[in-house]
């Protein structure tokens, strides 16, 4: 069966027991971000010492693709600098829209390797990128702000 | 319409769509649980289109030379079948691009009437005036009253809906009063095939002399529909949810009041005079029509009709309400899945809509997918539905004159599967 | 894009397209000389249309299955397709029914803008300002913004012709002013084949920060368009005037323009959140599909576009060129034609109107159809166009890829015919 | 031909010499009518005796079509009670829809039924309906005016 070619068991892994759940202070913004064709939704915050994301809390309602994809977030830019996080998700969005055809790099993504398959699916490729944007736009929120 | 008891041939009726025979997913025979989105085409929808293109096209209602007057009669033709089809005469039916437009061209044309002439009158909206839409709305009989009040200040209102899923019409006068000046609502569920009374909404729009604009879009396809008989004031539906081509849509509208309504979008075709200064508009419903029309497209729908209406749709409704109450019976019997909307098939169309505890929609579309069955997930245009019932979003099978009590059961089969995949059952 | 010199293998063309193998009117073969109207379709894009109906049909960006998958990425590619075609990036590029709904989209997003958010106040137009078009227009590019002003209390404004039918350019400044929000204007004419300087509009537009809004239906389908080259802000054109389907048609935005702009027509895949209580709406493109769009259509001009690429945009362009020369050739030595317009090919593409002293239109354009040739008469959507070339109607020849010079021919020789016929010659 | 099927002879002598044609004074009322698709424009004028028609008149530009059938219009009811000049509106209207499957009735007719052939050509039915639909229009206005 393909299907286990997607949900590979670190996604679902996650998806059964996320990491950083829940929305924790303090923190310096917040994002709000929704997939209008499901309606899936996260809320996530974002807390930045200097230039470290000191912490990445989150909480919503979605599937096992978008849960995974942001407890693997919390994993790979807490305690980094801003400038590396993102550099991380530039390759995981790169990932996602490769439809299979990139091998990604596990020093980068980590677990989010994982997610190489959901890449073929290109209508879960949003659900792989909810918290991402969330991420995105919480940083600079909080940058907006500082 | 042949009203004969005969249950469908289905088998002979699958060789029409050619869809239907091939394979997705590494083989799997396809399920095709999606017609509520949109249906598949038979081929003689494929060669009617086809044989215009190839032998008729041209502009309509623009040439003098044979092949526009082919392509105009083809057209117009096309109309009156499906004119007939509903229950409507000829100049009452105005060709759109979907059945999105249709809601978008009463909505702004009424929008428009402040500042048209005086025979537009009774379209005004403003503030102090009630527009009423229900909690059940497909978001394109929902937003574009959104966003009519927020254009000239009139305030939305609408119905809630109960527990199960239906209209919660214990208050209606209180709903629709003095003030509405349009009610517009769902024939038919597309998340949960609820089918609403619109003769008790329709009588109370009429004591206040409210319009009606009827979602025909889940109706017209799966049910005969008349619209003259339902006395609704509007009523638009879709060409690509009842056999036909995707890009055509049909408004409905009674012939007085098209009469009198302003135009929507303007144009070439929609014309009577045009100078710089000004112009005046033709009559309907080439007032409504303007640009080049859907030609093929309308060729298309008109061969659609005409294949429901040998099949009968009558018949086609039966064989529906068949699969509807397998479905529910068959996935109520699998524990940890709760049916969303009612849970029995009376006044209802064949759509069934569910969640499976532990397994989220999406999740269980995919597992779906992957043995062959398309299914919708998500909340299906009608979040507030979805927010009224708590649903974040649902899987949704959706059934048509293709799909057989077989494929219920690998809907039922797969449900199992996905609970299996993810561990909770 | 092939920009080989080599003339047209026209003979081995007209093999794709199964229309123009047939007679008319007892036997004659046809003579098409009517594509300005709508264009007749090759077989590649018939069957890229059927392919995608018979394999991949589903709703589009709805759909977890694969079939929905399939869809969705042949909608999309032909999108991006389309955009290089007209170089544009994927987001700026909006699918419409036909050019005239691309053009009414901004007339009524900009008459939304004043109910909309502060990103949107560039496009608010009220009373004191003014919107610029020609008199030239094509009634899709001129009543839109007639009712603009009407609607909003703007003034309407615009260039005048010369006698041969050109833009008159000579005062752009007093009629381009610090008050004018938009100014939209025709490529070229569908009328008389007038090309326009895009550049000194666009330039006049810009020193006073008023939008531009380009009419390209008969410039896209017959020659090496760039958008973004040509500096426009928005543009529109159709589907069925270059061998595509009809239902569809294509609005370019800038993206910037398309991100602040407010929605026009509203419902289901256009929305962000919908809640009884209002709505947000998503990025564009989808900001302006709503409903469900005219999907096998959009696969079709994709075929068109990769058919036009294939044959080459340029050598189609001067095969036409030849045609118009040949065609104002031939009319010019029948005593009793006037033409319109233009006199002479420069700077205009493949449309050759004229009246013939003695013959209504309406009858020369009959004579020709029992001769087998197509040709449009009356005023062809652009009224005021004819009232300053002070002919009440005319008969029209427009060319395209397919036609041959031994069609002009008989074009001259039945324009001869009619003069017998009525007894002018 | 085909062609001489529909311009008959006797329309080309009524497009060459069109019979009442020309705006007179006194008239009860007027009505412009236009072909949108071709710009085809007439005016044209009715004066009543009580319920005679007793005379129409008319001015335009249009096609040989427009033309003739207005002039054959006056020759059908000038000095012709209303109700009758109606009847013979009807019956010219029912011939024009009909797409050649009519045989008009001479009597009631007269030189409209040379319009016979125009009817196989439906583009061409809104030329000879043009004059008629001015004629019921300034009818009516001239009876609403009453
Ligand atoms: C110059 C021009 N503009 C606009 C239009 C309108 O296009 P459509 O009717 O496809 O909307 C046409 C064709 O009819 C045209 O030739
Ligand atoms: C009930 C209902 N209303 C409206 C629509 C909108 O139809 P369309 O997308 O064809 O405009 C749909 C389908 O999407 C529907 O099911």
């Amino acid at each position: 069966m393909q299907l286990q070619q997607m949900y590979q068991e670190i996604i679902l892994d996650h998806y059964k027991n996320p990491h950083g759940r829940g929305l924790r202070d303090p923190f310096d913004a917040e994002s709000f971000q929704v997939n209008p064709t499901c309606g899936d939704e996260v809320t996530l915050r974002v807390k930045l010492d200097g230039e470290i994301v000191s912490d990445v809390s989150y909480d919503g309602q979605g599937c096992s693709i978008s849960q995974a994809s942001t407890s693997v977030l919390t994993d790979l830019v807490v305690g980094r600098p801003v400038g590396e996080a993102f550099k991380k998700m530039d390759a995981f969005v790169e990932l996602m829209q490769s439809r299979g055809q990139i091998e990604p790099d596990e020093d980068v993504l980590e677990d989010g390797i994982a997610f190489a398959g959901v890449s073929k699916y290109p209508a879960r490729v949003k659900c792989a990128l909810l918290g991402w944007m969330a991420f995105k736009d919480a940083v600079a929120r909080s940058q907006g702000a500082a | 319409m042949t009203t004969t008891a005969a249950p469908l041939d289905v088998t002979a009726l699958r060789a029409d769509f050619p869809i239907l025979s091939r394979t997705v997913r590494d083989g799997k025979r396809l399920v095709y649980l999606d017609s509520g989105a949109t249906s598949q085409r038979p081929t003689q929808v494929l060669d009617a289109e086809r044989a215009f293109l190839e032998r008729h096209n041209a502009a309509v209602h623009r040439g003098a030379h044979q092949l526009a007057e082919e392509a105009t009669d083809e057209y117009e033709g096309a109309r009156q079948r499906i004119a007939d089809f509903v229950g409507a005469d000829f100049g009452e039916l105005v060709f759109t691009k979907n059945a999105t437009e249709g809601f978008n061209l009463v909505a702004y044309a009424m929008g428009n009437a402040a500042t048209s002439g005086p025979e537009a009158a009774r379209f005004v909206v403003g503030p102090g005036d009630e527009i009423v839409v229900t909690e059940m709305e497909h978001h394109a009989n929902l937003v574009p009253w959104q966003q009519l009040a927020a254009r000239t200040g009139a305030t939305l209102k609408w119905f809630k809906l109960t527990p199960d899923g239906r209209l919660d019409l214990s208050d209606v006068d209180s709903v629709i009063t003095p003030r509405t000046k349009v009610v517009a609502f769902t024939h038919q569920s597309n998340v949960t095939g609820v089918i609403n009374p619109v003769d008790v909404l329709v009588a109370a729009a009429r004591k206040v002399g409210a319009l009606t604009v009827l979602d025909a879009c889940q109706s017209v396809p799966h049910s005969p529909v008349n619209f003259r008989k339902l006395g609704v004031d509007f009523a638009s539906f879709s060409g690509h949810k009842m056999l036909g081509p995707s890009g055509i849509g049909v408004l409905y509208g009674r012939r007085e009041l098209l009469e009198a309504l302003p135009p929507f979008i303007t144009g070439g075709s929609m014309i009577e005079l045009v100078k710089m200064e000004g112009s005046t508009f033709a009559p309907p419903p080439a007032r409504f029509e303007a640009g080049s029309p859907m030609t093929s497209q309308a060729v298309g729908l008109g061969a659609a009709v005409d294949y429901l209406s040998v099949v009968g749709i009558e018949r086609i409704n039966a064989h529906e309400h068949d699969l509807t109450v397998a479905a529910l019976e068959g996935l109520s019997s699998v524990k940890g899945v709760r049916l969303i909307g009612p849970s029995d098939a009376v006044n209802r169309g064949g759509a069934v809509p569910f969640e499976i505890e532990g397994v989220h929609p999406h999740d269980a579309g995919q597992v779906l997918d992957s043995l062959g069955i398309a299914v919708r997930v998500g909340h299906h245009c009608a979040w507030p539905l979805h927010r009224c019932l708590n649903a974040q979003s649902s899987v949704r099978a959706t059934f048509y004159l293709y799909n057989t009590l077989d494929e219920v059961d690998a809907l039922v089969d797969g449900v199992r599967e996905a609970q299996k995949f993810f561990g909770v059952a």
